[in-house]
């Protein structure tokens, strides 16, 4: 609908793209009557960079570090991606130690990125302190991820063949830390959020979306999984040894926001589950597939599905057999996951608005791409 | 210091906020720009009118806030001069008491309670 | 025999000292322009020290160590941010109503304040001990939703008018079983003014002496002054991840401060009711029967037990606002309308009974 | 009766949730140890930095003012961002060859996304990341740097 | 279904349309008139039940479009790759899947808006990233933008 279309005391509301619960610059045109909202219209396109279009003028190798920047909370995940397509093109495969540090990385990524995610829920439906609790682990965990790769956030650390840098002599030492203190801390999540009474108010039987309506709109990664769908990359299409370790695939068939709530706690539990398998179990051996200088895909295409922290990253690569891609793809997991924004609004109250944005979990970057 | 001191708190609220908003106004360096005047609407323009008819579901609340606040001030000369009645003053305020809940029992079956 | 030298004994002082020198109505007046000039003070001081309270205790609940730069350990943070919004420029938009939007500040601060005018702080301090003075605490703590709908509605804002809504609904809603806790109170004072239910207290407070309906109507009031005051969890009408900043989404500079102060005063004079309804005002603690304890407990002034049990109230406020989610607009409304409020009638039909049969202490 | 009942538990589970939650921020409110915060400036002196930590790009010398660059320009190559321009001379060796050498390395920090692909590409080992942070300057001319020393050279092979 | 299974199974119900098999998918060239048919056949199938459109996309081959999609079944788990050629660049319209996976709105406004490739029977085709004013269609080979500032 256009401005002129507005009737008569209709109330049409932009939230964004500044607005403090669409964390990021999502734009959402509401229509409302009273706190009821009728329908609703998201807008992108704030911070779209066209990372597909600057790949297309970048190597193989060097794409790969813009990945970082479209989910920022699963840089490693996203790099994975890239790199697993090359190696797919280029009929290599990561030594066995590598395998171990990408899981062990993915892992450890997905756990800061559902702390950060539960710290974001409390803020937006207004407790301030769980975002500080949450992030005192994450911060355990960036510093573990600055001192093997260099960075917090955007890392590049996963390249084609297998990671940049060794681990770190500190990182199985700090890794067993952190699995102790945040085993000790987790039940301070319920404490503080799982258990209260207006969190569950405010989540039961809100935002409820079917598995039917998970399939047809695309989500994946937790949003599918609360409603019931089963859509784990990490299982169906096992990447860098997934099959070999033991986990469980979170489901919850509820398909309402306390539903993806809880299906994320239990997810950093199954993380904490992958991580303390492997951090005794590290493979000795390279660290890396030493590749040529400049990577060369044969002419054809090549698409991998990653699981990253919020749904499955696919990555198409077409190649003309140039050192440049043709065309690269990412099928982001927050692009369809905001599909199912739009139905669940319809109906629901604006304080309802704020808590599905949270528990879809949107990184606005990754939509816009 | 007698009733005056209601006129002073109100002249003295007035006084306050008059002096800190007057005093604001002569401190702050003012810089005109029409895109300070536009309403906040997270970075958008205003779509439509803002003073609309407004949705019911406020209004009956404040229409079922009235019958109860006359009732509870009722209640509060009571209260002041119970213990004094004793047991009569007690059995009236139960059948007052019972035909507000009775009132509130009727607007929550009839739904005026829950949010429309 | 007193220790300690009571403010009342000071006032009064002042009184003869005045009435001496001057000719009794320039006395009075004098005494007029003190008053105010204390509440005034009174009301500042508390704002200041409140915000860094907040503030500090607030970053010790969330593992941080709050504002620490501006002066030792942060002191002077608040009276920097007075002195940033002091600087500000206050904006007003084009398209609101300009009258209302520049005087709904003004409401807020004139309400804020006259509800200061019954609190008793200390024996004898109290501006005017009117005979109904919970009642007009009530009446007039109300009003201040008249301030904030006409700043809702005058910004022309889309959010203000949402935020200005939502404060309607829910002021209004909390009214009800607010005012039925403080007749609990009432009741077994057998008094409406606020130096007549501190008396009542003497031998103990409400508190421990009600026991069972007095307790719930003290958990009921707090819970229904949160919410009068619009801090969280029940902070709808300012929710900031939903509204941004709700009916003052436009007010900036020292017109935004004084929805500010006019917030924090009510949170104080709420307080203050709270802690002289329930729990004493400045009676010191008393047991019946102990006569050394109780005497030994009146050494403390009252008007330190009267501060003290104020920021205990005002703590417990605090905490609620650091540790909640908020609620939402329905289920806001049906606490009051299914929980509070069928809670406080029947709690008011038990201490009905409980007064009559004299079974409280 | 059941709904009296359940109506009176979800009184007394809101109250005991909401309970535990004040609980748990009572208690970090009365553990002052257990604060996180670090006061940046003020500590710098004990701040930990990772050894791998990628500040900025920067060309180690020796203490003969030798640094190990050939001017290659893979790192150029590499660079997914043009942050690196190289540029070199044509110098006459003593034994009277002509040979390419470094004049300039000059370096944009300012559009450096510090992924890294530079060091990892150099045949070197020339250059590497430095762990300083502090990059913030008033004038953005200054972020654009030339690493190699005025009068170095380049390290002479082993012999 | 395997990929063999599928493949035969391909054949037998689309006879005379291409097939083809990359490293990851089988694939299955369309015409772009009949992409709703057989999208339609192949999701409500029994026996194929593509009910997960996971992707949708296009490639810009300079002389020709080509849109690909990508579905998977969540009840037998296999993946196919449709494929159909766009020969004309200029005006390039093929009928929408929306009705199909709802997924597909958002896929196929983003390639309308990156692309330029317009979809029959979309409820509102819109432009989701660039600006309604914008020129161009930034993900084909030929985009030219003047105002791009290089640094």
């Amino acid at each position: 609908m256009e401005t002129k279309d507005i009737k008569r005391d209709e109330f049409v509301i932009n939230v964004g793209p500044q607005h403090p619960s669409t964390h990021g610059v999502l734009r959402l045109e509401l229509w409302l009557d009273g706190e009821d909202i009728i329908d609703s219209k998201p807008h992108l396109g704030y911070i779209h960079r066209g990372i597909e279009k600057m790949s297309e003028a970048l190597g193989y190798k060097q794409f790969i570090y813009l990945t970082s920047r479209m989910d920022y909370l699963s840089a490693h995940m996203n790099n994975q991606a890239c790199s697993l397509a090359i190696e797919k093109g280029l009929q290599v495969e990561a030594p066995p130690r590598a395998q171990v540090i990408r899981v062990l990385m993915a892992e450890l990524s997905r756990l800061a990125s559902h702390q950060l995610w539960w710290g974001a829920l409390g803020l937006d439906l207004g407790a301030v302190s769980p975002f500080f609790y949450a992030f005192r682990e994450r911060e355990m965990i960036l510093e573990i991820f600055e001192e093997t790769c260099g960075s917090r956030l955007t890392m590049n650390y996963i390249t084609p063949g297998g990671v940049v840098n060794d681990l770190h002599p500190d990182f199985v030492k700090k890794v067993k830390k952190l699995i102790e203190q945040l085993k000790g801390n987790l039940h301070e999540y319920d404490q503080l959020l799982t258990g209260n009474a207006i969190l569950q108010a405010r989540t039961r039987g809100v935002g409820k979306l079917t598995a039917e309506d998970a399939i047809s709109l695309g989500c994946t990664g937790p949003v599918a999984r609360a409603s019931g769908v089963k859509c784990d990359v990490r299982k169906l299409h096992p990447y860098d040894g997934y099959d070999k370790v033991d986990f469980e695939e979170v489901l919850n068939d509820k398909g309402d926001n306390f539903a993806r709530y809880w299906l994320r706690i239990a997810e950093m539990e199954q993380s904490i589950r992958i991580i303390e398998q492997l951090i005794d179990n590290i493979p000795e051996g390279s660290y890396r597939e030493k590749l040529k200088g400049v990577v060369k895909l044969p002419a054809g295409e090549y698409y991998q599905r990653v699981e990253t922290a919020r749904g499955e990253l696919g990555v198409y690569i077409v190649s003309d057999g140039k050192k440049e891609p043709y065309r690269v793809r990412f099928r982001t997991p927050n692009f369809s996951n905001l599909n199912a924004l739009r139905p669940m609004l319809k109906g629901a109250k604006i304080g309802d608005m704020v808590s599905m944005m949270a528990t879809l979990d949107l990184i606005i970057p990754d939509i816009d791409r | 210091m007698g009733s005056v001191s209601i006129l002073l708190l109100m002249f003295c609220g007035f006084a306050f906020a008059a002096l800190a908003i007057g005093l604001g106004n002569k401190l702050s360096l003012k810089r005109y720009n029409p895109e300070k005047g536009e309403a906040y609407e997270c970075g958008m323009e205003t779509q439509g009118t803002t003073w609309v008819q407004f949705h019911v579901g406020y209004y009956l609340f404040a229409l079922v806030f009235l019958l109860f606040d006359v009732e509870i001030a009722f209640l509060y000369p009571w209260a002041v001069v119970f213990k004094e009645i004793g047991m009569v003053a007690f059995i009236e305020i139960v059948f007052f008491v019972l035909v507000l809940f009775l009132g509130l029992l009727y607007a929550h079956k009839k739904k005026a309670l829950s949010w429309m | 025999m007193q220790l300690s030298i009571s403010l009342l004994e000071i006032t009064r002082a002042i009184d003869s000292w005045l009435n001496s020198i001057f000719h009794p109505h320039v006395a009075f007046g004098i005494e007029l322009v003190l008053a105010g000039v204390a509440v005034i003070l009174l009301v500042v001081a508390m704002a200041v020290l409140m915000v860094y309270a907040e503030r500090k205790l607030a970053g010790f609940m969330q593992m941080r160590l709050g504002p620490m730069r501006v002066g030792k350990y942060g002191s002077m943070q608040a009276i920097a941010d007075v002195m940033k919004l002091l600087l500000k420029e206050c904006l007003v938009p084009t398209n609101s109503d300009k009258m209302m939007f520049k005087l709904a500040p003004f409401v807020v601060t004139v309400v804020s304040f006259m509800t200061i005018v019954p609190i008793a702080f200390a024996r004898g301090i109290q501006l005017w001990d009117i005979n109904i003075g919970v009642f007009y605490i009530t009446a007039v703590s109300s009003l201040s939703v008249i301030g904030i709908l006409m700043a809702g509605w005058s910004s022309n804002n889309k959010y203000s008018l949402l935020g200005a809504m939502r404060s309607g609904a829910q002021i209004v809603s909390y009214e009800l079983s607010g005012g039925l806790a403080l007749i609990v109170v009432v009741m077994m004072s057998g008094t409406l003014s606020i130096s007549g239910i501190v008396q009542a207290q003497a031998d103990g407070w409400w508190v421990i002496k009600g026991h069972i309906p007095v307790i719930i109507a003290f958990v009921t009031f707090i819970i229904t002054s949160t919410a009068e005051l619009n801090r969280a969890p029940f902070d709808l009408a300012e929710a900031e991840s939903e509204l941004t900043a709700g009916y003052h989404t436009e007010y900036s500079g020292m017109q935004f401060a004084m929805f500010f102060l006019s917030e924090y005063t009510n949170m104080f004079v709420l307080s203050m009711v709270a802690a002289t309804v329930f729990l004493g005002g400045w009676m010191p603690f008393h047991i019946a029967g102990l006569e050394g304890f109780n005497h030994f407990m009146d050494y403390i002034p009252g008007i330190v037990w009267f501060f003290g049990k104020t920021f205990f109230i005002l703590f417990l406020i605090v905490w609620f606002r650091w540790t909640f989610p908020r609620l939402r607009i329905d289920q806001l409304l049906k606490l009051e309308w299914k929980y509070l409020l069928p809670v406080s009638i029947i709690n008011v039909l038990f201490a009905a009974f409980i007064a009559l049969m004299g079974w409280y202490l | 009766m059941n709904s009296i009942y359940q109506y009176f538990r979800a009184i007394w589970y809101g109250f005991s949730s909401l309970w535990k939650g004040m609980m748990l921020t009572g208690h970090y409110l009365v553990h002052p140890k257990k604060i996180l915060t670090e006061q940046y400036p003020e500590n710098r002196d004990t701040l930990y930095i990772p050894d791998r930590f990628q500040g900025e790009v920067v060309l180690p010398h020796d203490e003969n003012n030798e640094h190990l660059c050939t001017g290659c320009t893979i790192c150029e190559m590499n660079c997914p961002n043009g942050s690196i321009k190289i540029i070199t001379q044509q110098v006459v060796t003593p034994e009277g060859k002509k040979k390419k050498e470094l004049d300039k390395w000059v370096y944009h920090l300012g559009l450096c996304t510090f992924c890294g692909q530079c060091i990892d590409a150099c045949p070197q080992d020339a250059i590497k990341m430095s762990n300083a942070f502090e990059h913030s300057v008033y004038d953005r001319k200054v972020l654009t740097k030339v690493l190699n020393q005025p009068g170095s050279k380049l390290k002479s092979a082993k012999k | 279904m395997t990929k063999e299974e599928l493949k035969s199974y391909l054949e037998k119900t689309f006879p005379g349309m291409t097939q083809e098999e990359n490293i990851d998918f089988p694939v299955l060239w369309v015409e772009k008139d009949q992409i709703f048919e057989v999208a339609k056949k192949l999701k409500e199938d029994e026996a194929t039940k593509f009910d997960f459109l996971f992707d949708e996309t296009a490639i810009d081959w300079q002389t020709h479009f080509e849109m690909v999609y990508h579905m998977t079944s969540t009840t037998y788990r296999h993946d196919l790759e449709i494929k159909v050629k766009l020969e004309d660049r200029d005006h390039a319209e093929l009928p929408s899947v929306e009705p199909l996976w709802k997924a597909a709105e958002m896929y196929e406004n983003e390639i309308w808006d990156l692309f330029g490739i317009r979809f029959s029977g979309h409820p509102h085709l819109r432009r989701i990233f660039m600006s309604n004013e914008w020129k161009g269609y930034p993900l084909r080979k030929d985009y030219q933008d003047d105002d791009v500032i290089s640094l």
